[in-house]
């Protein structure tokens, strides 16, 4: 199968979040796919700029989706954050006129972008893709009886109108990416709560707070490893204690994959 | 064109009262035309409405005829297929109009000035929108000479 | 095409003698070489003059209405156009098919005078001879044969059913002619790239050369109706002022009056006097139709609903945004 | 030389205030054939009405033009006063001044300049019209009530007491809708089996009265007074006549998976069953997806236990057409899924439930025995937390717009039946406002609070986290501005209502048009609450809008009166403005008869004198009883020899003149 | 507690400034108190999310200025997609949050105090975004 993607890594993986990018890259290879890396990419803003005049807040965005479009190519992602802005941006591209207009003055491209190129996260990739079955087949040292808790964050999933990644409040994906890794996944409530986010700056103590109420959910529910896949989440997560407290270790959902698939 | 010249052309396309011709079936559209009414919305005076029984009961004839009296644009709206009082009556105008609509085309009218739509009994809002979408579009257009009757006397 | 027509010549006396009919339509030579006429004969003898050579491009079919009224039982040659009009007439029932004996005349192709005269061969033409695409010119110094159909009716060369659809016997071996489909709508695809204005002009200036002779619609056999809407003052659609709306009126609605029954036989455009390309209207009607509803040949099955007298759930329509439909 | 009169109404300012009366009286006395105008502040009026009377009689009036409101509304008034005044009621035009002109446009100089066009337009019409004597058609005096719900139950009653047949046609196996289902019903607490038993028995005993369960409505043709209707009755598997209803197979049949619909999922049922102990009829059904007899050829335990032998496991669909003079649609409504609103955690925990399941587990007949127990652990919940608008007022697609209207009430009488049996168990309710307009709702709804104690928190619900035993309720009160958290052992989500899944298709068998939420819409929502658009066909409960019991049967009622007033009369006037065919145009290519939706138009042979030559030729025909008016054929009949009276060719093209004058 | 008038003339041009950068119509809200019930990060806001809707359809800007909840808010959009009257609260927060450090010399978080709030560990992320939501 060869499938050839264009791939935006976003800064923080270059620095902060580096094994989150090798697993998953390394794991590409033996899924067969190519992860093409864009020549030229900038840094997505972290935050979907939401007032109405936000223009040059969008750019970076829109400079990577018009190059993977016109490789004809569709958009990965790895970085939830980078997911949600990129994508909402793409939607403001195909469906808000004044927006379109003035990036489109602004940037001159050789053609005006409209929205057309599709913007996938990693996850979805392995979904509908590849398809979680014959991933499963592929997996070389299934993760026997490891009991593994999906944290979901906010960026992946809300709004869903716009993010159209799964049940905003049921979702299953990383449940069945855990299941074809051989793992058995655990449903406790608060996977899809927010961790704090950019509170980590001036906020600690609300972001405390609410990885307080995350990991004793999940450590009720006999969880004993947490996967995320937002650089932001996991050091909120790592960085409250409440991990060792209740000894649950938190990892990228790539490394995973990258251990299932026999490369880490 | 120089700034006076803009003006005059536009001048006389702001005293241009578009006159739009507008038949409505009895069970739907015009029940359409009545809510937006009673919802007190707001549609220029220039669309007047005719009622028909059912959208199946408009004839070409009729459309042209409105073109030749100096309508400068037409209005044909029926129910949703599929909910027409006479269970088929809409079907039959649906492949009507979209031989009609296609053909006046080609003969040289421009789509704006001929719109069919569907508006059900209670889509008042939706009566208002189509009439302000087709007054603009008419408004943009200017005054409708083709198929004119010459010797009629607005 | 001789042969064939002492065929004709002989199945009319046959006919006629031993009482098959009492009438037999056919086609009879004029006095000049382009010259051919309908003619209704009744006595034997006069089948002598019935020919079948390169002009008999007359639709008799449309003749059999006034015949019936008289009800009297007609042998009449049918070529295939003239094959699928009958089969429109009958689908009006404006004709009895039991009242009707029809020998089928499958046709290679009619010669169109103009294009003869535009290429000058017609000084001292005495006469034009055809066997299948060979045209042989008879004139005061000797005969001139060439090959191809370049003499031929612009509907000849599209002709789609060269074959009569429709006989009770046919006096000749059918033919084969394949006619692209892509490209039978070409004309209308030239006129739909025009700008807006462009076409309105291109029609307007068409329709103002018509004089309101009514041969379109007299010859049309789709046009059949007892007492047309234009003849009726009191059913107040359209009167015969000459002003540009009128004649617009006529023609826009004489088009969509044969929408589905236009059996494309490109009658109304040779008749025109005033050389209208009429045709060019019905064919876009008949793209559109095809396009949106699916494909359909009026003419070819009695038994077919046309399309505008009939619908499907999923009908596509060419005016809301997802109507599905064409231009 | 016509003598047309013009009327125009002010009605009230809502004409008078936009458009210029004196300006359009003016206009109209100019207008070619009027010899009369006239205004007057209320034209619909008895004073208005005598003022119409009295001037045809004094002015000689032959035609007249009422320039008012919608001819949707009083077309039928003004044609009944030209009626007694003399005048034939088809000579009578209305001009929409009102909501297509006065209602719609601010500016007072353009609107008038509108009411002349369309007084003109109305004029030249009226010009035009034909003195129409309306034709008559028979009435089949049988009515059809679709759905056997209390709505239909009732209607059925009221039509049948008139002494009219009636054939209820319902779904499931057996009557009785959603009330069935419940256990008590607000504001008087008395028990719902106790009240819908009897009336179905008395369904079922009454002579009049037909029933058609486990049957569905396959297609209607005709009209008013003449319906021809299609059913299909599903296979029950069971000889009705034989069947003595003794529950022997019900008890011994093995297959126990398929969860009963009735229970709303909460207790399986055999294949082989009756929806409820007191179905009507008392005749079970085989469900041939869960029978193993169907599935696999084995079993067939039934077949031999059963003391009637009543089991017929070939017994196959039948089809029955039968004809009906009124239609009345009582189909009730649903409860919208849940699957979308993650946040109540209803998919993934037992102890979430809805309202009607709630009702199931108080109803003594229910699973429990009418024990209020958690479903996930059969344990007496300590804390019962009720969550209002679950999906109501809601502008997002997984939820509806409207308020569903009874949730407030049947939750203030769970709380209330909760704190009345067991008083130990704390109550909440989460509700963005209580709503309790009806006569002793809310001094229902205050019981429930000052008397039972039930706590009530304005605000809603933000999630539910299950935790262990406990569903962790995190609510909030927007009035203190608290952020609350409740532990509660078992919480209620009022869910929304919603229209049947297959409204749509039946409103499309009937031609009666649905809203956008699916709900029938009514002729007029306040003159004609219960009355289609389509006559003939009338609308009672659920179905035409969220509605309570006393409302329901209120309607029931009121449709069935509109039913008997129809099937009281044995003829009909019918519509005269139907189509007439112009023999001496007609050519006979009969395309009209392939577009006629009612096949109203038939070919026949004329013979005539053709300039002295007798000729015969094909001309098609119209039957006066079958043709409604649509005018599909005028299109379709190329020289106009086919025309609707009231609505010619040339009046219409006449119209279009008056408007572009 | 003076009385206080509902929509105070000088405040008009700040709301519709507001309503206008979040292109929310916050006349839709009913109060229903969904978007606090739910919200993650309430324990720490003195103004609940329905409750700034409330001031802001009142016009109280002022209180909502003083108020620590626009800072509280992670926008973390489960609000937006909770809210049954379709109004992304989020944007409506971000809208306040503009206003504010629009204006010159309003920035919540300076360049130069970001070394005293940062440890190594942290991903980039978190600053760009504090900078996106904090400085203008």
């Amino acid at each position: 199968m060869n499938m050839k993607y264009s791939y935006y890594p976003g800064c923080t993986l270059k620095t902060k979040a580096q094994d989150l990018e090798k697993f998953a890259l390394d794991s590409a290879k033996t899924l067969g796919v190519a992860l093409q890396e864009q020549k030229e990419w900038q840094c997505c803003g972290a935050v979907y700029p939401l007032a109405t005049d936000e223009i040059a807040t969008k750019l970076s965005s829109v400079r990577s989706l018009a190059e993977a479009y016109q490789k004809g190519e569709k958009l990965v992602t790895l970085c939830a954050a980078c997911h949600h802005v990129i994508k909402r941006v793409n939607e403001d591209m195909k469906h808000k006129e004044d927006i379109r207009k003035k990036v489109n003055n602004y940037l001159q491209l050789p053609n005006d972008y409209e929205g057309e190129c599709e913007v996938i996260h990693y996850l979805e990739m392995l979904r509908d893709e590849i398809g979680f079955e014959s991933l499963a087949q592929k997996v070389k040292k299934p993760l026997k009886n490891r009991k593994i808790g999906a944290y979901y964050g906010c960026l992946l999933l809300r709004p869903s109108k716009v993010m159209k990644f799964d049940d905003p409040e049921n979702p299953s994906i990383i449940e069945d990416f855990i299941k074809a890794l051989g793992a058995t996944p655990i449903i406790y409530p608060y996977r899809t709560e927010c961790c704090g986010g950019y509170l980590a700056i001036d906020q600690k103590d609300v972001v405390e707070k609410m990885t307080q109420n995350i990991f004793e959910s999940a450590s009720k529910y006999g969880v004993e490893e947490i996967v995320t896949a937002c650089p932001l989440c996991k050091y909120n997560l790592e960085i409250s204690g409440f991990g060792d407290e209740n000894n649950i270790s938190i990892s990228y959902f790539t490394e995973l994959l990258a251990e299932a698939l026999g490369v880490k | 064109m120089s700034v006076e010249a803009k003006e005059t052309v536009m001048g006389n396309k702001n005293e241009f009262e578009p006159l739009i011709v507008a038949f409505c079936c009895n069970w739907c559209s015009y029940a359409g035309a009545d809510l937006a009414g009673t919802s007190r919305l707001s549609y220029p005076a220039n669309v007047k409405i005719i009622r028909v029984p059912c959208s199946c009961r408009v004839n070409a004839n009729f459309v042209l005829r409105a073109f030749q009296r100096g309508a400068d644009g037409v209005v044909i709206a029926g129910c949703h297929p599929g909910d027409c009082h006479y269970s088929t009556g809409n079907y039959y105008t649906r492949r009507r109009f979209s031989l009609l609509t296609n053909f006046l085309e080609y003969v040289g009218i421009e789509q704006e000035r001929f719109k069919v739509d569907w508006i059900s009994a209670a889509e008042g809002n939706k009566f208002a929108t189509v009439m302000n979408d087709v007054l603009e579009k008419v408004h943009r257009l200017g005054p409708n000479r083709k198929l004119r009757d010459a010797r009629w006397k607005r | 095409m001789e042969k064939i027509g002492l065929k004709v010549r002989a199945r009319a006396k046959e006919a006629l003698e031993n009482r098959e009919v009492d009438e037999v339509m056919g086609w009879k030579k004029g006095e000049f070489w382009y010259d051919v006429y309908p003619v209704f004969i009744t006595e034997a003898n006069e089948a002598d003059d019935l020919i079948w050579d390169a002009f008999c491009v007359n639709n008799l079919s449309k003749y059999l209405i006034q015949k019936q009224k008289e009800n009297k039982k007609v042998g009449v040659f049918l070529k295939g156009c003239d094959s699928l009009g009958f089969n429109q007439l009958l689908k009006d029932n404006r004709i009895d098919r039991d009242q009707v004996v029809i020998y089928g005349l499958p046709c290679v192709g009619m010669v169109d005078p103009e294009k003869v005269k535009k290429e000058g061969l017609n000084k001292g033409l005495l006469e034009i001879k055809r066997s299948k695409d060979e045209i042989t010119f008879v004139t005061k110094e000797g005969e001139k044969k060439i090959l191809g159909r370049q003499f031929d009716y612009d509907k000849c060369l599209a002709c789609r059913y060269p074959n009569p659809v429709v006989y009770d016997e046919l006096l000749d071996t059918e033919i084969a002619r394949e006619v692209s489909e892509m490209d039978r709508f070409k004309d209308v695809e030239a006129i739909e790239k025009m700008s807006i204005t462009e076409r309105f002009e291109y029609w307007s200036n068409q329709f103002s050369k018509c004089i309101r002779c009514n041969a379109c619609r007299n010859i049309c056999p789709a046009c059949s109706c007892e007492k047309c809407v234009f003849d009726n003052v009191n059913a107040g659609v359209s009167s015969k002022a000459s002003v540009d709306s009128e004649e617009q009126f006529f023609h826009i609605t004489r088009a969509y009056h044969v929408a589905g029954r236009c059996v494309d036989c490109g009658e109304c455009t040779r008749v025109c006097p005033a050389g209208i390309p009429l045709d060019q209207l019905n064919h876009k009607i008949m793209k559109d139709i095809n396009e949106l509803y699916g494909k359909y040949d009026a003419g070819v099955d009695v038994s077919q609903d046309a399309p505008l007298v009939t619908y499907k759930l999923d009908d596509a329509d060419s005016f809301t945004e997802h109507g599905k439909g064409g231009k | 030389m016509q003598r047309i009169g013009v009327f125009v109404c002010w009605c009230g300012t809502n004409i008078a205030g936009t458009v210029n009366i004196e300006k359009v009286i003016a206009a109209a006395g100019e207008m070619p054939g009027v010899v009369y105008a006239k205004d007057y502040q209320y034209m619909c009026s008895a004073v208005g009405q005598n003022l119409v009377k009295n001037t045809i009689k004094e002015q000689k009036l032959d035609r007249v033009v009422i320039a008012s409101c919608s001819p949707r509304m009083h077309e039928a008034t003004f044609r009944k006063t030209a009626k007694v005044a003399g005048l034939n009621p088809y000579l009578v035009e209305v001009a929409n001044i009102r909501e297509h002109c006065s209602w719609i446009h601010k500016n007072k100089e353009e609107a008038t300049k509108k009411a002349i066009a369309l007084t003109r337009a109305a004029v030249a019409k009226v010009a035009l019209n034909t003195a129409l004597i309306a034709g008559e058609i028979g009435v089949e005096s049988r009515a059809l009530v679709i759905g056997g719900g209390i709505a239909g139950i009732q209607t059925a009653l009221d039509i049948a007491e008139a002494g009219y047949e009636v054939d209820i046609i319902e779904k499931s196996p057996s009557i009785g809708g959603k009330m069935a289902q419940i256990d008590k019903t607000f504001p008087t607490l008395d028990c719902s089996a106790c009240i819908l038993t009897p009336k179905m028995v008395d369904v079922s005993t009454h002579p009049n009265i037909n029933i058609y369960t486990y049957s569905e409505l396959e297609n209607v043709k005709g009209y008013v007074g003449n319906f021809e209707v299609t059913m299909n009755q599903r296979a029950r598997s069971v000889n009705m006549e034989k069947c003595i209803g003794c529950g022997i197979c019900t008890d011994k049949c093995p297959s126990k998976k398929a969860k009963s619909e009735f229970e709303e999922g909460l207790r399986n049922r055999s294949a082989i069953y009756t929806p409820f102990p007191q179905a009507i009829p008392n005749v079970p059904v085989i469900d041939r997806e869960a029978c193993i007899k169907f599935k696999t050829g084995k079993c067939g335990l039934c077949e031999t236990v059963c003391p009637a032998g009543a089991i017929e496991f070939s017994q196959e669909d039948t089809k029955i057409t039968k004809k009906y003079g009124a239609i009345v649609v009582a189909i009730g409504y649903d409860i919208i899924a849940l699957d979308k609103f993650g946040e109540y955690a209803y998919t993934n925990h037992q102890d979430v439930i809805t309202s009607l399941e709630f009702e199931r587990l108080t109803n003594a007949a229910g699973p429990t025995g009418g024990k209020l127990v958690r479903p996930s652990d059969h344990k007496k919940p300590k804390k019962v937390v009720f969550v209002q608008c679950v999906g109501s007022r809601d502008k997002t697609e997984r939820g509806k717009t409207y308020c569903s209207k009874i949730c407030c009430m049947y939750t203030a009488k769970h709380a209330m039946l909760i704190r009345d049996k067991y008083p130990d168990i704390e109550t909440y309710v989460f509700y963005i406002d209580v709503r309790t307009p009806g006569k002793n709702f809310d001094e229902f709804h205050r019981r429930a609070v000052e008397e039972y104690g039930v706590n009530y928190i304005k605000g809603m619900v933000g999630k539910i986290f299950p935790d262990g035993e406990k569903l962790q309720v995190h609510g909030v009160d927007a009035l203190t501005g608290d952020t609350i958290k409740i532990d509660a052992d078992m919480v209620v989500l009022a869910a929304a209502t919603k229209a049947k899944e297959d409204a749509e298709d039946l409103g499309r068998k009937l031609s009666i048009s649905t809203d956008t939420n699916n709900f029938f819409t009514e002729a007029h929502p306040k003159l004609k609450p219960v009355e289609t658009h389509c006559a003939g066909i009338y609308l009672a409960g659920a179905c035409q809008g969220p509605k309570d019991i006393p409302e329901t049967v209120a309607q029931a009622s009121g449709a069935a009166a509109k039913a008997i007033g129809l099937l009281s009369k044995d003829k009909l006037v019918n519509n005269p403005c139907i189509s007439e065919v112009d023999e001496k145009i007609c050519s006979g290519c009969l395309a009209c008869t392939k577009i006629c939706p009612y096949d109203a138009i038939t070919s026949k042979v004329i013979t005539f004198n053709d300039h002295g030559k007798i000729t015969k030729r094909v001309v098609a025909q119209v039957n006066k009883a079958l043709c409604q008016g649509c005018g599909g054929c005028t299109v379709a009949c190329r020289p106009g020899a086919i025309d609707i009276k009231g609505f010619t060719n040339k009046q219409i093209l006449a119209e279009v003149d008056a408007l572009c004058r | 507690m003076t009385r206080v008038k509902v929509i105070p003339e000088n405040k008009k041009n700040i709301i519709d400034k507001i309503i206008e950068m979040s292109g929310e119509n916050i006349r839709d809200c009913m109060q229903c108190g969904k978007c606090s019930a739910g919200c993650p990060a309430s324990d720490g806001m003195d103004l609940l999310p329905h409750q700034v809707i409330r001031l802001l359809q009142l016009g109280q800007i002022d209180r909502i200025v003083e108020s620590k909840s626009i800072w509280n808010c992670a926008s973390c959009f489960t609000c937006a997609q909770r809210c049954p009257r379709n109004i992304d609260i989020a944007n409506i927060m971000e809208a306040i949050r503009l206003t504010i450090i629009r204006c010159v010399g309003n920035s919540r978080l300076k360049a130069d105090d970001v070394p005293s709030k940062v440890d190594c560990k942290m991903p980039q992320q978190a600053i760009v975004s504090g900078f996106r939501k904090y400085n203008k």
